[in-house]
């Protein structure tokens, strides 16, 4: 192990929350609630000191942990990705690891407060500190795998900790659905680093960045994709199901199950981000696919808008925050989706602090309240008098989250705006020399979605602060703030809600912060503003009518008018447009289903695969169930007895697979060749086989010209630029037009259209071309095989057509035959027909 | 041994065998399949004859028929022979798939090996004899042979503890939970 | 002598297996049998260990023993694996049948024995030895399930393994026989060279292949030979449970690895398209389908890890099916696989006897809920071990799924498809596992329920941290294992 | 009339095949324990028959005398779980033994 004493912060940075959660889980269970608190608070806070030392230390450029060789990613003749156990931190990760621990000790200093009544403290706080290990360890990760680690790890922890308060195992669902969804994510993920290793031989990420050009050639073609586009879609994915975008947001709301401040430090400030920050760590090739960009631009603004909206009808505290949070994550993602990756993890930045202040505030008023799990908007109300404290941070955190000018949530909100309508003006973004274009129509979409769910953000957030505060109180609660533990967080995190967003402004000693990021980050958007005022004036916009909408309707009113006058389409958004029950229907039942199935894999299944299906068979089938249901010593013998048959009726038939290749003017034909296995083939189709009888030898036979049909003739259409896939245009003696799709639009003549250019037909064994053109003398022309012929911008071709017969016998004399017609050039393809028999 | 005399051993063996395992698999008192078993084991052991195998003729007797049946045979005396099972093929899906099952492997395997034409080579001096198989055994195979013992014990230890006598415990009653029904 | 010294681990176990029986025999006093059995698997562990590291392919041994048994770094590094199951599971064994007042000396030299033919199945370089060794360890397997002969659930798992075991076992004889007819040896070797020169007569072989993998796939308790797992986990005894579905399983891939790369390792054979590679596939994903689906709804824990095993053979038949494309990574990706999955269900199995004392078992997943709250420590290594089992970083199956997953991506074409179907799958297998991580930690016991408390043995204690050791260290330090698996795969391809 | 190997191996293919019928379909404890014997004996012919071309060396035979030796050792523990199954069912009926399931 090396690196500079600074280095060794690093790694006291991420041990030190685990050292906590050892101390305080293992150990501290029978200790007093004041030790719980003193180890774990103090273990959170020295993580949070390490990491400001080192980020204030880190000037230009990064620090290194170097671990060990943790291992070798093998890749094959000796080859191999090594993965060293290494920590590093630069701009980005050094902002995020200082944010994670800041908060993340404001936030163990309110549960101080907040879970002094409950019994299993130690836990709890253990919980706390195991999840800001994993934090600071995705955050602080020299590499992908390492990342993962923490990644993982947060997963889990959230899922303990949703389940927290869970009595039994009926009530874990949450939970449970929380942690398969992002398990769902981490697929994509792995496959993605995968995909990263194999193209690029590392995963560090400083290698990375560097070799980042690999992705500018399109090294594989995946469903169509690019490398750039297939890898950035991947890890896109996993983010999908960490940052709670479209379609994998499901769970988000739902993981509200657990106590609040872990809502605050999870749900909102920290973990959910991380999808986030693995797009900014990613963004050297991010920026190289226009199309995964354009991708999640959308799939960000769609979510920024259908959570926006499916937060307004929300009538608990928790869950208006929580479809809240899912809005916001969409704007960072539409940030991303133009390439505007640093303002994207600005609104990151100043986001945890007003989130965390919202969660902390709501949980105050239902520690004030008595309420448990979730305080109804309906029993709250005159809160402002009792809970000076909480509803004056309160609303500040209220109007950050809206946008209010001045405030931290304006300036980060405006620049995603900004970087929007950069993106909507000029089509071409530079990244790196390579140009990125995201479609002007997606971007002026985008800022459709985006503008109304300002909008909406703006009434949500004043309608949760008046509903909460003002009016006269709905509850018969004698509500009275926290101790200082509680009130401190909530202070220090509203400073934070009105002064993070200044860090970003261009003004002397400030500007390292931004700047330093733009310089690990790869922004595809030059740094200076675009659209001039227009992003302020609709961000402002939406503000004013958001927030005048919702003092319109609340003040001083002690109903929700909204469900009335919204009908329907309040109930649907209520009901999360009905998305869960979908997945219910669409993923849940059918894998409840799947698992009866199989769990009963005995007679009933084999008999379902084999018997019931056949309805013919049905009969006999349920007769079977009835006489050989159950899990007997019988049962089991036969489904051996099936595997027996199954894995003997693999071999029993062989395959034939031919592949035809063509070397220069050679076509050759090529069998696979395996224990056991000789061929035959008859070219031409006379009868004969030329390669005698079944050979064992045989894997490759050149074609003889011998093999070619006399009545057919392919003629091979080469267009411009002549290196081009030919089209194949298979003759009869019918007379045929090549058109548009042969010659290619630009080759036929206006005036031609419709008058069959060029007609082609075969004769003797030989190709007719007529030829129509415009201003030339109609002409007639011979092509033999073998022969091309130049008219314009295409050549011709015209190559024979051999039929094959390839015969292949396997060791128990059973034969499968196909027939194969394939031109001598061109695309191979075209089997006729196969078979199966057996010559003993 | 060939020639038509062996053909006739032969033919008479192998019909005899087929009869009696047949016999074994379908009779429905469990001593009768026993007894149809001694005559299966015996004309596999003149089979071994034909082929040159005197020694593994004479085990075949001595182990087989002499001790492995004769445990059955106890066993089988010992709890009485058994009756009330159903017929075996009463039900319709085991019966059309176990003759699927058998005709598949049969016809895949007769096929093949009666086509493999293999050549039968005179048989040395003492091929098959006890004293060239013991050779073969206790030297080239020594280990094997050796390994065989363990196997054994293995089984005389298994014999034991599960049938020896109840222990003080067991007397007591056994663990509650796992057979709570 | 070489040959003995060369063969230690094995001989360690065999001599002093015997000297235990007599001993226990003749002695007045009672004889702590299981301390005995315990010391010498361990002993057994350390010179494996130490071979493996110091001298792992000795040469100059009498050909007499080396045509029947493999002396090289492959079974130093198996013999290591088996070890470490079979101390892990004869650990448990003393807590439990103390603990439950089954105690029987015979148990823990069956444990020992079947250890013994196990790692002579692993090491078999000859089919007759194979038998052996795979009669040995699995007829002392059955008679450590009968043992508890008042217990209908044990008698029942009995009945079942063994009948179903010797069906496969005559079955697997069958394919050897005809291996036997087409090539004339019996040795792997031989068989082998006859297969490559060509001497051999393909429809024989390829019938031999047929039948020896249908008895293999039994023991591995891959689909659709599975059926047997579920039904004699549930029934045995905890340890016995454990030692199966690791000794067992283990030996038996070990041995398949052998056949696989030496008789059947024929390029002709391993086409990846009409070889058996494609046909391996298909066993891999059928196993990966039904472990993974079967054990969603179950409720017993022994069930659950029954099915998990399943997948688990499911996961590592991946690894054979790559073996035609990257030879050396797909054998240690195997290996150490071997590893991983030896110390994860292991440890669960040691940490579900440690739950259970007097009489009373934890069965059920509802067994165990609020045990973590109630005894942290205690639950931990439970939930290191799903953890592990599901693959999370930085586990040790993690790893050895990521370097199974690998080969099969590099063998590309369905393989790679193949693996990415292992992950789905390992996926859904988290619903189960993490079941159990929620009941030991996130939950209450229900209002009356009876619970069973944790048995205070150190026996028990001991297996499990070794087993939590082993999880752990195999996570955060793989690329020691891997080169060693490496290292040990080697020797099969010389 | 000659008798090849091949005739030998038709013949222990038959056996083979009548043993695994019979372990399928019968429910005997015995029954099934005497088909598995049936197949063992299968592939001891099986192996004699084919060491009969192989007369150079005793390879089959050797296995098969592990074979007998094996099943042996097999029989008598098994017949030792029939004895307990026996003691618990009151019968040897096989599928009655159905109480391990989901």
């Amino acid at each position: 192990m090396h690196g500079t004493p600074l280095a060794i912060a690093l790694l006291v940075a991420v041990l030190a929350p685990l050292a906590g959660a050892i101390v305080s889980g293992l150990f501290l269970r029978n200790a007093p609630k004041k030790a719980v608190s003193l180890v774990s608070v103090s273990a959170v806070f020295v993580s949070f000191v390490a990491a400001a030392i080192a980020y204030v230390g880190l000037d230009e450029g990064s620090l290194r942990f170097e671990g060990y060789r943790w291992f070798t990613i093998p890749l094959g003749g000796g080859q191999g990705v090594p993965i060293e156990f290494a920590l590093s931190m630069d701009a980005l990760s050094g902002m995020m690891a200082v944010m994670v621990a800041g908060i993340a000790t404001l936030i163990h200093l309110f549960s101080v407060g907040y879970m002094a009544e409950e019994e299993s403290y130690a836990r709890y706080f253990a919980y706390l500190n195991l999840f800001t290990f994993a934090m600071q360890l995705l955050v602080l990760a020299a590499n992908l795998p390492l990342l993962f680690v923490g990644w993982e790890g947060v997963g889990l922890c959230s899922y303990l900790l949703i389940g927290f308060w869970h009595q039994n195992l009926a009530y874990e669902a949450a939970a449970r659905k929380a942690f398969i969804v992002n398990r769902v994510g981490d697929v994509a993920v792995l496959v993605g680093m995968f995909l990263v290793a194999s193209l690029t031989g590392t995963l560090d990420f400083e290698a990375l960045s560097q070799r980042a050009g690999v992705f500018d050639v399109p090294a594989f073609g995946v469903l169509g994709m690019t490398a750039a586009t297939a890898v950035s879609l991947l890890f896109f994915w996993g983010a999908t199901a960490k940052s709670a975008q479209i379609p994998l947001y499901v769970w988000l709301p739902d993981a509200m199950a657990g106590p609040t401040p872990v809502s605050a430090l999870i749900h909102a400030a920290t973990m959910v981000t991380s999808g986030v920050y693995l797009s900014a760590r990613m963004s050297p090739i991010f920026v190289k696919s226009s199309a995964a960009l354009t991708v999640i631009l959308l799939v960000g603004a769609a979510t920024a808008l259908l959570a926006g909206l499916v937060a307004l009808t929300q009538d608990r505290m928790k869950k208006v925050l929580a479809f809240s949070t899912v809005s916001q994550l969409g704007f960072m993602f539409a940030a991303v989706g133009v390439g505007a990756f640093s303002a994207a993890m600005f609104h990151v930045f100043t986001h945890a602090f007003f989130k965390a202040l919202l969660f902390l505030g709501a949980g105050s008023v239902m520690h004030a309240v008595h309420a448990h799990g979730d305080a109804e908007l309906d029993r709250l109300g005159g809160l402002r008098k009792a809970l000076p404290v909480t509803s004056l941070t309160f609303l500040v955190g209220a109007l950050s989250l809206a946008g209010v000018p001045l405030l931290a949530g304006f300036f980060s909100k405006e620049q995603i705006l900004h970087a929007l309508f950069g993106a909507a003006g000029n089509a071409q973004l530079a990244a790196g020399g390579v140009a990125v274009s995201i479609p002007s129509w997606a971007a002026t979409t985008a800022i459709v979605f985006l503008a109304l769910a300002a909008l909406s953000t703006a009434f949500y957030s004043l309608k949760l602060y008046l509903r909460t505060f003002t009016g006269e109180p709905r509850h018969d609660a004698e509500p009275h703030e926290g101790g200082l533990e509680m009130k401190l967080p909530l202070v220090l995190l509203a400073v934070g809600a009105v002064l993070a967003g200044y860090l970003w402004l261009p003004a002397e000693g400030l500007e390292r912060f931004a700047e330093s990021l733009r310089a690990v980050v790869r922004d595809a958007l030059p740094v200076e503003a675009h659209g001039g005022a227009l992003p302020m004036i609709v961000g402002l916009g939406a503000l004013a009518i958001g927030a005048g909408l919702a003092v319109a309707l609340y003040k001083g009113k002690a109903e929700d008018p909204l469900p009335a006058k919204l009908g329907a389409f309040y109930r649907a958004a209520y009901q999360n447009f009905g998305v869960d029950a979908l997945y219910d229907r669409l993923f849940v039942r059918p894998v409840a289903a799947i698992s009866r199935f199989v769990r009963s894999f005995d007679f009933e299944t084999i008999d379902g695969l084999f018997v019931g299906i056949p309805s013919g068979l049905a009969t006999v089938g349920s007769k079977a169930v009835r006489q050989l249901q159950g899990s007997t010593v019988h049962s089991h013998a036969l489904g051996m007895v099936v595997g027996l048959v199954l894995v003997f009726g693999y071999f029993g038939y062989p395959r034939l697979e031919v592949t035809i290749r063509h070397e220069g003017a050679r076509t050759v034909l090529e069998v696979p060749p395996s224990f056991g296995y000789s061929y035959r083939v008859d070219f031409g189709g006379d009868g004969t086989y030329e390669t005698g009888d079944f050979r064992a030898d045989l894997t490759a036979l050149a074609v003889p010209p011998s093999a070619a049909k006399k009545d057919r003739v392919v003629l091979l259409v080469h267009r411009e630029p002549l290196d081009s896939e030919p089209v194949e245009v298979w003759l009869d003696e019918h007379p045929r037009e090549l058109g548009e799709r042969e010659l290619g639009a630009d080759f036929i003549p206006p005036g031609a259209r419709g008058a069959l250019p060029i007609m082609a037909w075969i004769e003797d064994g030989a190709v007719k071309l007529r030829t129509n053109l415009p201003g030339d003398e109609p002409e007639e022309r011979e092509l033999r095989p073998g022969q091309s012929h130049r008219i314009g911008a295409a050549r011709l071709v015209a190559t024979g057509v051999a039929f094959a017969r390839v015969e292949v016998k396997n060791a128990f004399g059973h034969v499968t035959v196909q027939e194969l017609e394939f031109p001598f050039r061109g695309r191979a393809r075209t089997a006729v027909r196969g078979g199966s028999r057996r010559i003993p | 041994m060939t020639g038509s005399a062996g053909s006739w051993l032969f033919l008479v063996a192998a019909s005899l065998a087929v009869a009696c395992a047949l016999g074994t698999v379908l009779s429905r008192n469990t001593l009768r399949s026993a007894m149809f078993l001694l005559g299966h084991l015996g004309s596999l052991a003149m089979l071994y004859l034909t082929l040159h195998a005197e020694l593994l003729a004479a085990i075949q007797l001595l182990v087989y028929a002499g001790a492995i049946l004769v445990l059955f045979v106890f066993v089988i005396m010992l709890i009485g022979p058994s009756g009330g099972e159903p017929p075996p093929f009463r039900n319709a899906f085991p019966r059309t798939f176990a003759a699927t099952f058998v005709a598949t492997l049969g016809l895949a395997v007769l096929g093949l090996v009666g086509r493999t034409a293999m050549e039968v080579p005179s048989a040395p001096e003492g091929f098959g004899g006890v004293e060239a198989v013991g050779f073969a055994l206790f030297r080239d195979a020594a280990v094997p042979f050796e390994l065989i013992a363990v196997t054994l014990t293995v089984a005389a230890l298994g014999v034991v503890g599960i049938t020896r006598g109840k222990t003080a415990v067991e007397a007591a009653g056994e663990a509650k939970r796992p057979e709570a029904e | 002598m070489t040959a003995l010294f060369a063969l230690a681990p094995l001989v360690l176990l065999l001599v002093g297996g015997l000297l235990i029986m007599l001993v226990d025999a003749f002695a007045k006093e009672r004889v702590e049998v299981s301390a005995l059995v315990s010391t010498l698997l361990g002993a057994s562990f350390v010179v494996a260990a130490g071979s493996l590291l110091a001298d792992p392919n000795p040469s100059g041994l009498p050909a007499e023993i080396t045509r029947y048994l493999a002396v090289d770094a492959t079974g130093y590094f198996t013999d290591v694996v088996l070890t470490v199951a079979a101390l892990i599971a004869t650990l448990a064994a003393g807590s439990y049948l103390r603990e439950h007042e089954l105690e029987r000396p015979e148990i823990y030299l069956l444990l020992l024995l079947s250890t013994f033919g196990a790692m002579v199945l692993a090491r078999a370089a000859d089919l007759i030895v194979l038998f052996i060794g795979l009669e040995t360890m699995s007829l002392a397997v059955y008679g450590m399930i009968a043992m508890r002969r008042n217990n209908a659930r044990s008698i029942e798992a009995a009945t079942k393994y063994f009948l179903l075991g010797s069906f496969a076992a005559a079955i697997f004889l069958f394919g050897a026989a005809l291996l036997y007819g087409a090539t004339g040896g019996t040795s792997i070797a031989a068989i082998r060279d006859a297969i490559r020169g060509g001497h051999a007569e393909p429809a024989l072989v390829m019938l031999g292949l047929v039948f020896t993998l249908a008895g293999f796939a039994f023991k591995v308790a891959a689909a659709p030979f599975h059926g047997w797992a579920p039904d004699a986990y549930e029934g045995a005894m905890i340890p016995v449970t454990g030692f199966m579905s690791v000794v067992v399983k283990a030996a038996a891939f070990a041995s398949l690895l052998r056949v696989f790369t030496g008789v059947f390792g024929d390029p002709l054979l391993m086409h990846p398209t009409t070889g058996w590679p494609t046909l391996v596939a298909a066993l891999a994903l059928l196993s990966m389908l039904v472990g993974n689906l079967g054990a969603l709804g179950q409720k017993n824990i022994k069930r659950i890890l029954a099915f998990s095993g399943i997948a688990h053979a499911g996961y590592v038949l991946v690894g054979f099916a790559s073996l035609h494309a990257v030879p050396e990574d797909a054998t240690a990706a195997i290996l150490y696989y071997f590893l991983a999955y030896a110390g994860g269900t292991g440890l669960a199995l040691a940490s579900l006897v440690a739950f259970g004392s007097k009489g009373l078992e934890a069965v059920d997943v509802d067994d165990l809920v609020g045990l973590g709250k109630r005894h942290p420590l205690l639950a931990l290594p439970m939930a290191i071990a799903m953890l592990s089992l599901l693959g999370i970083p930085p586990t040790a199956g993690f790893f050895a799924k990521l370097f199974l997953f690998q080969a099969a991506a590099q063998a590309g074409g369905i393989f790679a498809w193949l693996a990415l179907a292992g992950v789905a799958l390992s996926v859904v297998s988290g619903f189960y596992y993490l079941r159990i991580v929620v009941a030991l930690y996130a939950s209450e016991p229900a209002e009356g329920a009876v619970v069973a408390r944790p048995m205070r043995s150190g026996y028990v204690l001991l297996a499990m941290v070794f087993g939590s050791a082993l999880v752990v260290k195999l996570g955060v330090m793989p690329g020691l294992y891997l080169d060693l698996a490496l290292e040990a795969g080697r020797g099969l391809f010389h | 009339m000659e008798f090849g190997i091949g005739a030998y191996a038709v013949l222990a293919t038959t056996i083979f095949g009548i043993g695994a019928l019979g372990f399928v379909v019968r429910r005997n404890f015995l029954v099934q324990l005497m088909s598995v014997e049936l197949m063992l004996n299968a592939v001891n012919l099986l192996f004699i028959a084919f060491n009969r071309i192989y007369v150079e060396q005793h390879g089959g035979q050797s296995f098969a005398f592990v074979v007998i030796a094996v099943a042996a050792a097999e029989a008598a523990l098994g017949l030792a779980i029939a004895i307990a199954y026996h003691r618990i069912h009151r019968s040897v009926e096989t599928d009655l033994a159905d109480r391990l399931r989901h």
